[in-house]
């Protein structure tokens, strides 16, 4: 499969089905047993999360990685500070104005101002996710895969959420990929549609087509929805 | 909530040095005290920082005595007595050897670099012990040194041994709290909560760590070699586990508010083993087992909490 | 002349050194300190405290940072004479600076030649009225020569630290000096404080030496002989054991017979027939329950020491007085007349005596004693220990 | 069967929970519908016994059990489905669902282990699998069953819908549905009511830690 | 020959010596995370009261053959009231905390107790030395050898075993397993970890005195012994894999063996030998032999 610049791609399945493989295998923490992955042309087949982080791929997690005992404003900070750490950043100061101004800066885009002082370890799930995507999106990606961003996310909150992750993230330049299991979500927001069930991929192309697909119906979304 | 208030340290490091030089007037015991306390404090220091990337050296004996070592063997044995060359050595051997180290043990994590840095601090014990030449258990002497070519007279040696020691210990303070505050120092936090974010976010969590080893072991060695010339004797056990043990305790209960917080605690308890070392000579490691216990269960977040208890009010 | 005299005991109070070294030192050392101060000790120690002056101890624990403790006891806590040490480390370490503190310092128990060798070569303040451990090993190897012990295979069993390879070392270089053209079988270093002989054990029995030398002391000592014994060791070799007769008190019974001790000096069972050494066996005893090992002998002959300087020195001494008066200085102690010969007056010498263990109505007694003069197994002032040794003890005067 | 009144509860200081009061008869749904952070995740604790209350009564079958220690309450066949699925990962499927019963002191019961097994036929398919190596949706189910194992009065789930696919969430709403059948009561929470709102025999919402009944709304 | 079969035989007796120790520290610690250096002191009090137990013993005039079962008996004994004061009094407060604050703490009671042992007991060697000089020596291919030495190594089989079954075929070992991995959620399936805790940390210290009532009789109980075998024991346990019971006997043959070969071929070797050991096991497997394999994370 391929991922084209500026798309905004749902993956559905069951349970199981390999999303967050897929996902781990794109980003370097699992090598693929066959195959292989190209990024803009380049081999990154069997790279470290490390390195396909600073080739520009970078995601977020179906449980949330953060700094648990920092706030939420100094997780943003100490992710500004590592995604520069190639460019000399280990020597600079860490604490400048300028980094803390983005660090607000993306809490205002990510809907986080008012936890901005929190300890992120004591907060709500639904915070966390977001905090975690925040954390993903600090770099300016090529692509971000986002692994069930709105799990555990208030219902009401979902769509809100995903615009103000997935708007400030999709321009001409990033692709966004997300893992979900809301059909409303996806419909809304995805341009594409991969259905995975048991590893394989079931369809692949335009949502509506793809949730149309009768496996799709059978396997994923068990005759509910329409 | 981040360990230290970077924005405060120059303040403390200042406080620190009106403390040092009214120190300078404390009778002639205590101040020496003071001035050997610093130089351990160092290590603790050291320590400290390994701490929060989550590591626990129990090795780090390993860097003082190196430290030490170097400015014993050149004074006693090459007859090199001056400071500039001394201080020098001591730094840069620890600081290979922290390279060196580094390098190895910035793969492991958790209770494995606490026993391998251990491990490797025995080792050194062991072959210290083995060679004769540098006096076995015993170690030897250093005899005293000269300042840029000026040998002072025994009557003002000791205050110029102390003077020196504070200009450097703060001159350490100073570089440290500037090495927390730049990004190699700042992702030593980040390296303890969660090192798959932070591969993630495209940093090596072992670089981090490298130079966090690195810095650590440099400034051991100083506090060695300052140790070594304060109390003119160097011996293997300043690399034996019990020594790190005890750095590790200061930098545990001091706290990791302040680069200052580990050095005043190292005085703190080197008060407090010499006065139960004068008020039970038979039972003073019990009053300081007891005296750490209480400090553990009453203050969590260590002796630094008190203070920033404070400024939260 | 009244008043008090402040006298500062660092002595191991604690750690595995505190049972054979620390405690004996520190009875011997109160027992004295009391004694004296009733004006009780036998002739020629009869007047009271130190110059008329009433005795005042602070002991304090050698199992610390010796350089700290010992600036504090001087300067902190105000002791004008410091009687102490048994750790050699511990005694280079605080040399060099009783002689920057200007305070007396007599070192007690420590071995090493390079205190006035190598560490204070110029001395004023810093005294040691035990001898050097030199002394061990010369007589050692000489009383296995003497008495014609086969020593074509011989093996060495001491601490890995500096004392138990010093001793070793003395020892094996005595041998050569002395041309007893022995082989070396096997020579092993445990960990100090292991506790675990088994396998040196083996080593030895499977290395078959005729003699075995060792200058283990303390718990090192007790759980070798315990480990040994039984596996039949001593059945298979001589075996000499510089530090044996501390032994006595506790393990008389599981001692083997026929084993080499020695007291590292004229002490206990070899000490002289004074009245001093039976008013000093005999209140110790009385007082503490058992005999005196060679620690306490050791710690006696320094505080007596320390009296017999002061009060050379006149009435009035101060201690700068008393440890010029100290120097070369010739005193009677319950070991014997004790010469500061070496060292520029400041280092001790003595006999040494060893002998063969032996039940006797179940009290531990020796036989086939040898004593060798102090001349005999200490180098000349102008000489280093291994020097001397290795040059084949000249000017060494033996009966 | 579990009754919560004048419910208190703070961390660190802050209050979490405030008087909130909850009651659930025996065979009952009851579900607690709040966003995030409105406290349903503690009031599950609380009522589990992992969060001590700073004032307030709890009650489960008419006993008063405010200090006694999480292990007994789950010794009433109180079950708790936590939110994070919190597997043992040194044990397989069927350890880990097993385990309460090894906990308890009661033997291995085959009966209710296939019940558990008929009601997720998936589960059954990676019985033997360490539970770390399952996907999240997967690891939920094991969770439930878990619950279902020793919750022979009271289930707690916590958000069991959350990360489920919805051919999985179908599957689930005929379980629970089946448990009342059982005599069993359930206290389930979600951020709103969408999967769980056939389920329920009464509604609480939860907002800011404060509790109030409300009308169900299908109904 | 004779070289081999003392090596061997030392090797071995050194191993079961080491393990009896490790393994309390390693069970210890894979339950409770706890780092425990107090059972270096525990040892110690094993070790006293031993010898304080065959005084009393001897004193009574009763026979020789039976001291083994006062010992045993006043093993349990000590290490259960040992352990569950300190586990109730002590450590109860303090967990959650930190892994390196609980060594600490541990650290902490190791003073104290070392110096409750020497105000008790006093600073002069005990001894206790009957039951070893009791059963003799066997001559093995012309080595003497002490049949006690011979049986401590059955006895650290017989309990390594016992042990490690009991960890892992019980229902408590089974339920020690989650209380390891997840103590909140395994409190809310009904298991009581308070007892579990207790229950492992008074297994734990009888260990630790078991360990110090056996060796005894070989040593002369003095201050200090009981320093010197927790960082052994650490390196033990370290080699083998934290929290593994196999992991602590093949920690304490390699130990085991790496001391009796140098003491035997390169004796000058002996102090470091051990140090040298598990800094090789570490730099070849960073988590020792026996640890568990790490469960996927996200
Ligand atoms: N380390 C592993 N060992 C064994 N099996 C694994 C491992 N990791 C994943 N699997 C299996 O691979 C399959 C795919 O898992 P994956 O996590 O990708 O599912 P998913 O599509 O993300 O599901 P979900 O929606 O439940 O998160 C599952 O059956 C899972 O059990
Ligand atoms: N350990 C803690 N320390 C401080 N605050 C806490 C702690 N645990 C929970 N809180 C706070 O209590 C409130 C309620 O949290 P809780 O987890 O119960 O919410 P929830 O309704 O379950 O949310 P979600 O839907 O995200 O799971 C939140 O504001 C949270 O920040
Ligand atoms: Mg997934
Ligand atoms: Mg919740």
């Amino acid at each position: 499969m391929t991922l084209n610049r500026g798309e905004i791609l749902a993956v559905i399945g069951s349970n199981g089905a390999g999303k967050t493989t897929f996902v781990n295998m794109v980003t370097g923490y699992l090598k693929p047993s066959s195959g292989t992955i190209h990024f803009k042309g380049r081999d990154i087949t069997g790279m470290g999360p490390r390195d396909t982080a600073r080739a520009g791929i970078c995601r977020s997690f179906q449980i949330s990685q953060i700094f648990a005992q920092l706030t939420v404003l100094e997780n943003l900070v100490m992710a500004d500070v590592a995604a520069s750490e190639n460019k000399g950043g280990l020597s600079a100061l860490a604490l400048t104005d300028e980094r803390i101004e983005r660090a607000r800066h993306s809490l205002g885009r990510f809907g986080l101002d008012a936890f901005a002082n929190r300890v992120v370890g004591s907060l709500p799930q639904g915070v966390k996710k977001q905090l975690d995507i925040a954390m993903a999106a600090v770099t300016d990606p090529a692509i971000i895969l986002l692994d069930e961003p709105t799990s555990g996310v208030s219902v009401d909150e979902k769509i809100g959420m995903m615009e103000s992750v997935i708007l400030p993230l999709n321009n001409e330049e990033s692709t966004v990929l997300f893992i979900e299991h809301d059909m409303d979500i996806v419909t809304r927001f995805a341009t594409r549609t991969i259905a995975f069930y048991e590893g394989t991929i079931l369809a692949d192309g335009a949502t509506a087509e793809v949730l149309a697909n009768d496996k799709v119906r059978q396997f994923v979304m068990g005759g509910v929805h329409a | 909530m981040m360990k230290t208030d970077f924005r405060r340290e120059h303040l403390y490091i200042a406080i620190l040095g009106l403390l040092l030089i009214l120190g300078f007037f404390l009778p002639s015991w205590l101040r020496f005290l003071l001035q050997t306390a610093i130089a351990g404090g160092l290590v603790s220091l050291g320590v400290a920082i390994q701490m929060r990337a989550g590591l626990v050296n129990f090795g780090q004996g390993l860097y003082f005595c190196l430290g030490g070592y170097a400015v014993g063997m050149l004074a006693a044995k090459a007859g090199i007595t001056d400071v500039a060359v001394l201080l020098v050595a001591s730094i840069a051997v620890s600081l290979v050897a922290g390279v060196l180290l580094g390098l190895l043990l910035s793969r492991y994590r958790e209770i494995f670099y606490a026993m391998l840095s251990l491990a490797v601090s025995m080792i050194l014990y062991g072959v210290l012990v083995k060679a004769a030449g540098l006096g076995s258990t015993d170690g030897f002497n250093i005899p005293p040194v000269s300042y840029f070519g000026w040998m002072p007279e025994r009557a003002i040696r000791a205050n110029a041994n102390y003077i020196m020691t504070v200009v450097l210990v703060l001159a350490a303070c100073l570089a440290t709290a500037r090495y927390l505050k730049s990004g190699a120092g700042m992702l030593c936090e980040a390296v303890a909560e969660n090192e798959i974010r932070l591969a993630y976010l495209g940093a090596s969590p072992r670089r981090v760590v490298f130079i966090a080893i690195v810095v650590a072991a440099a400034l051991s060695g100083l506090g060695g070699g300052l140790y070594g010339i304060a109390t003119q004797h160097v011996d293997p056990m300043m690399t034996n586990w019990t020594t790190s043990g005890g750095f590790v305790f200061v930098a545990l209960l001091a706290g990791r508010g302040s680069v200052i917080a580990p050095v005043i605690g190292f005085f703190a308890l080197e008060l407090v083993r010499t006065y139960a070392l004068d008020l039970a000579p038979n039972a003073w490691q019990l009053v300081l087992g007891t005296v750490m216990l209480a400090v553990i269960l009453l203050l969590p977040e260590g002796l630094w909490s008190l203070i920033q208890k404070r400024q939260r009010q | 002349q009244g008043g008090e005299i402040h006298i500062g005991v660092p002595v191991f109070l604690s750690g595995p050194s505190a049972g054979p070294f620390g405690m004996p030192e520190r009875n011997a050392a109160a027992l004295l300190f009391d004694a004296l101060n009733e004006g009780s000790v036998p002739a020629p120690y009869g007047t009271i405290g130190i110059n008329g002056r009433t005795i005042r101890a602070t002991y304090i624990d050698e199992a610390s940072d010796a350089v700290v403790e010992y600036r504090n006891l001087v300067q902190r806590s105000g002791a004008e004479v410091v009687i102490g040490y048994t750790s050699s480390g511990n005694c280079k370490s605080i040399a060099p600076l009783a002689e920057e503190l200007e305070t007396l310092t007599v070192l007690v128990d420590c071995g090493t030649p390079q205190i006035f060798e190598e560490v204070v070569t110029d001395p004023q303040f810093l005294f040691r009225t035990g001898a050097m451990s030199t002394m061990d090993a010369v007589g050692a190897a000489r009383y296995l020569a003497d008495r014609g012990v086969d020593m074509s295979r011989v093996a060495g069993i001491n601490q890995n630290y500096a004392w138990g390879q010093d001793n070793w070392r003395d020892f094996t270089a005595a041998l050569t000096a002395l041309e007893t053209e022995s082989g070396i079988v096997s020579q092993q270093f445990p960990q100090l404080f292991a506790g675990q002989y088994g396998a040196e054990v083996s080593a030895l029995l499977t290395s078959t030496p005729k003699v075995t030398f060792t200058s283990f002391w303390g718990g090192d000592l007790e759980a070798f002989v315990l480990q040994a014994a039984p596996r039949g060791l001593f059945a298979r070799m001589s075996i000499l054991l510089t530090c044996g007769e501390a032994l006595f008190p506790g393990m008389s019974a599981d001692i083997p017979e026929g084993t080499i001790v020695g007291a590292r000096g004229p002490f206990s069972v070899f000490a002289p027939d004074t009245e001093l050494a039976r008013w000093f066996a005999e209140s110790y005893a009385e007082r503490f329950g058992s005999a005196p090992t060679f620690p306490a002998w050791k710690m006696a002959q320094a505080v007596l020491g320390v009296k017999a300087a002061y009060e050379a020195a006149g009435a009035d001494a101060t201690g700068a007085d008393a440890a010029a008066s100290f120097k070369g200085l010739e005193f009677e102690a319950p070991g014997g007349i004790i010469q500061m010969a070496i060292g520029n007056g400041h280092q001790a010498i003595q006999g040494i005596s060893y002998g063969t263990y032996k039940l006797v109505d179940g009290r531990p007694s020796v036989e086939n004693v040898i004593s060798y003069d102090a001349a005999c197994v200490n180098p000349p002032n102008d000489m280093t220990a291994i020097g001397w040794i290795e040059a084949g003890f000249p000017g060494a005067t033996c009966d | 069967m579990l009754e919560a009144r004048n419910l208190s509860v703070s961390i660190a200081g802050t209050p979490i929970l405030r008087n909130a009061a909850l009651t659930i008869e025996r065979g009952t749904t009851v579900g607690l519908i709040g966003r995030n952070g409105a406290g349903k995740t503690t009031f599950m604790r609380t009522v589990m016994g992992l969060q001590k209350l700073s004032s307030g009564q709890l009650a489960i079958q008419g006993k008063y059990l405010t200090e006694a220690p999480a292990h007994t309450r789950a010794a009433m066949g109180v079950g708790y489905m936590p939110e994070d699925r919190r597997l043992i990962p040194e044990f397989n499927v069927e350890e880990n669902i097993l385990l309460p019963l090894y906990a308890l002191g009661q033997k291995p019961d085959p009966a209710r282990l296939r019940w558990v097994y008929d009601l997720m036929p998936e589960i059954a398919r990676f019985a033997d699998r360490k539970a770390l190596s399952l996907s999240g949706g997967q690891q939920k189910l094991v969770a439930l069953g878990r619950a279902l194992i020793v919750g022979r009065n009271l289930l707690l789930l916590d958000e069991p819908f959350e990360g489920v696919a919805p051919a999985l969430a179908q599957r689930l709403i005929e379980v629970i549905a089946a448990l009342r059948g059982e005599g069993l009561s359930v206290l389930l929470s979600e951020s709103d009511h969408v999967h769980s709102s056939k389920l329920l025999d009464r509604l609480y919402v939860i907002e800011r830690g404060e509790i109030e009944r409300a009308q169900l709304a299908a109904a | 020959m004779l070289l081999v079969t003392a090596i061997v035989l030392d090797g071995l007796n050194y191993a079961a010596w080491l393990f009896l120790i490790a393994v309390g520290l390693t069970l210890i610690y894979g339950v409770m995370r706890i780092l425990n250096i107090a059972h270096g002191a525990f040892y110690a009090i094993g070790a006293y009261v031993c010898a304080s137990t065959l005084g009393i013993y001897y004193s009574a005039g009763l026979p020789d053959a039976l001291a083994f079962l006062a010992m045993g008996f006043a093993a349990i004994i000590v290490g259960l009231f040992l352990g569950l004061v300190m586990e109730r009094g002590i450590l109860k407060l303090l967990y959650g905390r930190d892994e390196v604050l609980m060594v600490l703490v541990t650290y902490a009671l190791f003073l104290i107790l070392e110096d409750a042992v020497k105000l008790i007991w006093g600073v002069e060697s005990y001894f206790a030395w009957q039951p070893y000089a009791y059963l003799g020596y066997v001559e093995i291919n012309e080595l003497p050898y002490q049949i006690y030495d011979l049986l401590m190594i059955a006895l650290a089989i017989a309990l390594g075993i016992g042990l490690w079954f009991w960890l892992e075929k019980s229902r408590m070992g089974r339920l020690t397993t989650a209380v390891v991995a997840d103590r909140e959620i395994s409190a809310a399936l009904g298991i009581n970890v308070t007892r579990i805790f207790a229950t492992t940390f008074a297994i734990g210290t009888i260990f630790a005195v078991v360990g110090g009532v056996v060796t005894a009789p070989k040593i002369a109980v003095t201050p200090g012994i009981g320093v010197e075998v927790i960082i052994l024991a650490f390196a033990v346990v370290v080699i083998g894999g934290l929290g593994s019971i196999p992991g602590a006997a093949i920690g304490a043959i390699f130990a085991g063996y790496a001391r009796a070969l140098s003491v035997h071929l390169a004796p000058e070797l002996e102090l470091f030998a051990i140090y040298a050991v598990m800094s090789l096991v570490l730099a070849i497997k960073p988590h020792g032999l026996f640890a568990r394999a790490a469960g996927r994370k996200i």
